[in-house]
């Protein structure tokens, strides 16, 4: 078995065990069953976080380093992240139908820069792809990818600037009011979660290195440079049309 | 031969951008007349309820600031051909500089925009009035020294990529966000008379941050500019 | 400067393979080849704006690195197929930037483009300039900026008769301070009368070398 | 060898350029991105109200729709160099095919622009529902053709000048303004159940008038270019 | 051919002068002169794109005003200094564009192609070619179009040594088919054997008219 599999196999079953604790934890008087979403929302929340702070990490180190191994970091951390970053907001959404009766709502800081993260990742996924050549990419994504970040730490700090329907910052707080038993339900599926940011950087990282292999290996077969292709014009047949 | 210093790099880099716009005038006679235009659009596409349009007002005069003081960012971006970002390349111009000539340049531009579009927002919402000018002055300065940052910085991002004129804003839009919200709070705090610290401070962290990864960057970028 | 095993590729197709290439200080070569064959790609790799996927190079005696490319750039000129030029600023604007960024004074410029015979029509923008007039700005920013590393892709195309000299007396000058200069061209005839060495490139790579 | 009819050579020039928008991308993959970038930025900016942003949602996809929807018709021109406009003029390419050519393209380009904003928009403002899906569909396609009409138009009387990307959007907005103005008063009969005749036919004639003025003026424009 | 007393100003700058110049069918005329001295422009108004400001053009025997300008336009051809390529297209899809509004099938495009060199490489995008790979293109589409006009804008300049008989075969084939060609160089000992008379052109003056 290879090591992909064992990894994800041990993030399937510490996904289980999340939703065991999870389903185990009491619930809000108010909102009854809907409190479960929050062992969803917030921890794929948090590992969006995560996910932009390594490439972020990887970035300045690729700009630092230059090993390809960064650039693969970088890259593979943001699909994850942004693959996070949507399963946040669709469980937010989801949440707060039943909650707020409303889906999306507008002039909620913590939604907002939520979704502009989300957009300026795809717009890191777009720049990537718009550029073929690897160093020029590598770099000028790293760029982004630095510079992209301070989207992360304002989505955090969002709901302090402007007071809106969303949580204020509960968990992470010294007077933290979080019963006991929500509380390990939380961090067991935050655990969780994190296997499975890990076994899907591996993969991905896996399938950047493979790729970038198979790129090295072609270029090599490619034997003929461009210019050979080039011929000599075929005078006679101008004089005969 | 050795060339001027940092400052006075930039300050050569700033000139010409300068000039080459009082050349084709597209900021000062095209694009505040469009955002002027935009301006007016907006309440006839909503209605005619006059306390509705007074209260967007303010918001959509940052919306347009934002959207087209963009385009005003950019523009220098399209005067630079690839064989002449090479030439600036083996001159040994310092790229940090010509990211710092290039901001101050948008700098001055944007500040003209909006000193046209704030007293035309006025004339056709008629917003309820604010006290404090002074803030609102500083914030608009933060506003223009913020976005010309991200617009420069998504200019040398986007550089001579064929997609460049739809990515660059694509890229800059979601980044202005904070200077968005900083702004859009602080004239709410100002209307409510509540603290207008937070914001501003955020807009000075937005600014100040960007303003060093510039600066930081710039030498990567122009080196994968190639 | 010195070319060992220089090979490049733009994304995967190679362009350049194995090209081995040197020129001493007060010599210049020329590079020959048909249309495609990475004439230019080359000229861009000597320059330190392109850089060799395999290989090293070696300008002026210091092999190129990240750290070493940013020294030795000012003292490299490149005259490529496209003019460096901004469209909306006059021709003497133009060379005037390019003074002030290399620390040369105003009154050398309006020498320098008598010198190309542009003095009359200075004060036209480059985007209202001919084709040879864009070229001949080209030369005086290299007459001006004075650099020991010269590389020229083509540089009798558009120039008349008489600007066609300027190569020559271009060439002549850099080899007389020492320094180097690389010569792509298809015109055999005016360009073999300049250079000390010929290197023959097809499809990417360097088929002879000779020197005369 | 006398060359395709009219309509073929418009199939031509709308294929190449539909060609083009597929290698760069830049419609689907970036432009409707920052359309909807900028349909969230507005509430936003406005506040937190939840009736005020119903009410002015389907304003601001209009205005959107409007602005961004000009940027997709304007990649085109950026496409025809100098050289390559002269060589279609040597082609003996009909001006008028020229235009129609463009105009489909955009057209088509254009809806699937509004196909994706406009469930954005109900998603994001939650406008009040209103009833006539049909009406609205065909309100967005005379939408589509009228800004693609102008678009091309404009992007034609402003060919090859430097200022082209700020001078275009000038000359668009007020053009434009007969079209917002029919697309929001019918959505607002809509709304009120009363009668759409007259929004529709202020559509109608806007899209036919400048279809006709586009191909008669076709050829002057194309002479005009040089 | 014929052009008479034909003036041209840009604005308030005058740039020709009374030129006159006639060239028979089945003729090649050369121009040379200095660069700025009014080729480009003179070529322009040969190719019905630029309207002179003073004096008559006759094209094929007709006067060229508003309405038959665009009946003659099908028959000429222009290669300038720019190549008109879409750069987001590959050669073949440029050419084929090309032939397809000119009413040529795609086989003939491949043809073309195969003639001036490109075969191998007509899947590269414009963007990805080397500039002589431009110019090669323009050449095929010349040859594709077989104009009746053909004016050459300082053609051989980009072109290797074997492309560049293209130029010759291309204006020995237009003459062959009675049409006429004019042709702006620097390069004389290339152009010259090609004409059958040249004009020399100073300052938007034709100062000496010659025939061989
Ligand atoms: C689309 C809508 C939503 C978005 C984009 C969103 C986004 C986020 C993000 C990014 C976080 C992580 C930041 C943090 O931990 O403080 C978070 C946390 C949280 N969210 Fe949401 N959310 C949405 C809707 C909701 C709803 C409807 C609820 C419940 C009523 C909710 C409850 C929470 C809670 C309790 C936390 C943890 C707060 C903490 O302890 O710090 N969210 N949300
Ligand atoms: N738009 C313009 N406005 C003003 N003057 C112009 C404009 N375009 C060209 N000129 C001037 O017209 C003159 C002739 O230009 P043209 O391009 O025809 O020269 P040319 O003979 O082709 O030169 P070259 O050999 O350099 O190609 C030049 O002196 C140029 O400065
Ligand atoms: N971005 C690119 N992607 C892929 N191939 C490219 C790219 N740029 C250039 N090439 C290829 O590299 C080869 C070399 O190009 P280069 O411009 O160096 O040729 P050259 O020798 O200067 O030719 P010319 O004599 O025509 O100027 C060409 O075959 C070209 O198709
Ligand atoms: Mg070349
Ligand atoms: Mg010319």
């Amino acid at each position: 078995m290879n090591r992909h599999r064992i990894l994800g196999l041990i993030a399937l079953a510490a996904v289980l065990v999340g939703f065991y604790f999870g389903g185990q934890a009491p619930l809000d008087q108010l909102q009854g069953d809907y409190t479960r979403i929050m062992y969803v929302h917030v921890p794929s929340a948090w590992l969006a976080y995560l996910s932009f702070l390594v490439t972020f990490a990887a970035s300045i180190l690729w700009l630092a380093r230059r090993k390809p191994v960064y650039d693969r970091i970088a890259e593979s951390s943001v699909s994850v992240g942004v693959f996070f970053t949507a399963l946040a907001l669709m469980t937010g959404m989801i949440w707060g139908y039943p909650v707020w009766g409303t889906f999306w709502d507008w002039g909620d800081a913590r939604m907002m820069t939520t979704a502009l993260m989300f957009f300026v990742y795809l717009g890191y996924l777009a720049l990537r792809r718009s550029i073929p050549d690897p160093a020029m990419r590598a770099t000028r994504s790293a760029v982004l990818g630095i510079v992209a970040f301070f989207l992360v730490p304002l989505s955090y700090v969002s709901v302090i600037i402007v007071r809106t329907l969303h949580q204020g910052i509960t968990v992470v707080r010294p007077d933290s009011p979080i019963d006991g038993e929500i509380l390990l339900a939380l961090l067991s599926n935050v655990g969780a979660f994190t296997v499975v940011y890990l076994a899907f950087m591996s993969v991905k990282t896996a399938i950047a290195r493979g790729e970038e292999q198979l790129e090295e290996q072609s270029a090599a077969a490619d034997a003929t440079p461009a210019g050979a292709a080039i011929t000599a014009p075929n005078l006679e047949k101008v004089r005969d049309v | 031969m050795s060339g001027p210093s940092f400052w006075g790099q930039a300050y050569e880099i700033g000139l010409k951008d300068l000039r080459v716009e009082g050349r084709t005038g597209e900021v000062l006679n095209i694009t505040i007349p469009f955002g002027a235009v935009a301006l007016l659009l907006i309440p006839l596409a909503i209605g005619t309820d006059r306390p509705l349009i007074a209260s967007i007002g303010p918001g959509m005069f940052w919306v347009v600031t934002l959207l087209f003081g963009m385009l005003v960012t950019f523009r220098q971006s399209a005067t630079e051909s690839s064989a002449n970002r090479e030439m600036m390349v083996l001159l040994g111009v310092d790229p940090a500089a010509q990211f710092a000539g290039r901001v101050v340049a948008s700098v001055l531009l944007l500040l003209v925009f909006e000193g046209v579009l704030a007293p035309a927002t006025i004339i056709l919402y008629n917003p309820d009035p604010v006290e404090g000018w002074a803030i609102l002055i500083l914030v608009l300065l933060l506003m223009a020294v913020g976005l010309a940052l991200i617009g420069t910085l998504a200019s040398g991002i986007t550089a001579g990529l064929r997609s460049r004129n739809t990515l660059a804003p694509l890229l800059v839009a979601p980044l202005a966000l904070p200077l968005l919200v900083g702004a859009s709070q602080t004239y709410e705090a100002l209307a409510q008379k509540s603290s207008i610290l937070t914001p501003i401070l955020l807009l000075l962290a937005v600014v100040l941050g960007l303003a060093v990864v510039g600066v930081l960057t710039a030498r990567f970028l122009e080196e994968a500019s190639r | 400067m010195q070319l060992h095993g220089v090979a490049v590729r733009y994304g995967r197709v190679p362009v350049l393979k194995g090209v081995e290439l040197a020129v001493p200080s007060g010599e210049a070569a020329g590079i020959v080849g048909p249309n495609g064959s990475g004439k230019s790609t080359l000229l861009r790799v000597l320059a330190t704006l392109l850089r060799p996927t395999e290989g090293s190079v070696a300008v002026f005696g210091t092999e190129m690195g990240e750290a070493t490319a940013f020294a030795i750039r000012r003292r490299i000129a490149l005259i490529g197929h496209q003019p460096a030029l901004y469209p909306q600023l006059t021709l003497r604007e133009n060379l005037a930037f390019v003074a002030r960024l290399s620390g040369h004074t105003d009154e050398r410029v309006d020498e320098m483009l008598d010198v190309v015979g542009l003095g009359g029509a200075k004060h036209r923008r480059a985007e209202q300039s001919s084709h040879g007039m864009q070229r001949r700005v080209e030369f005086a920013r290299v007459i001006l900026t004075r650099p020991d590393l010269l590389l020229l892709d083509e540089a009798h195309a558009g120039l008349d008769r008489e600007a066609g000299q300027l190569v020559d007396a271009v060439v002549e000058n850099v080899r007389s301070r020492g320094g180097a200069a690389v010569f792509v061209s298809h015109e055999l005839d005016r360009m073999l009368p300049l250079v000390q060495s010929t290197y023959e490139l097809t499809g990417g790579i360097v088929i002879a070398g000779s020197s005369s």
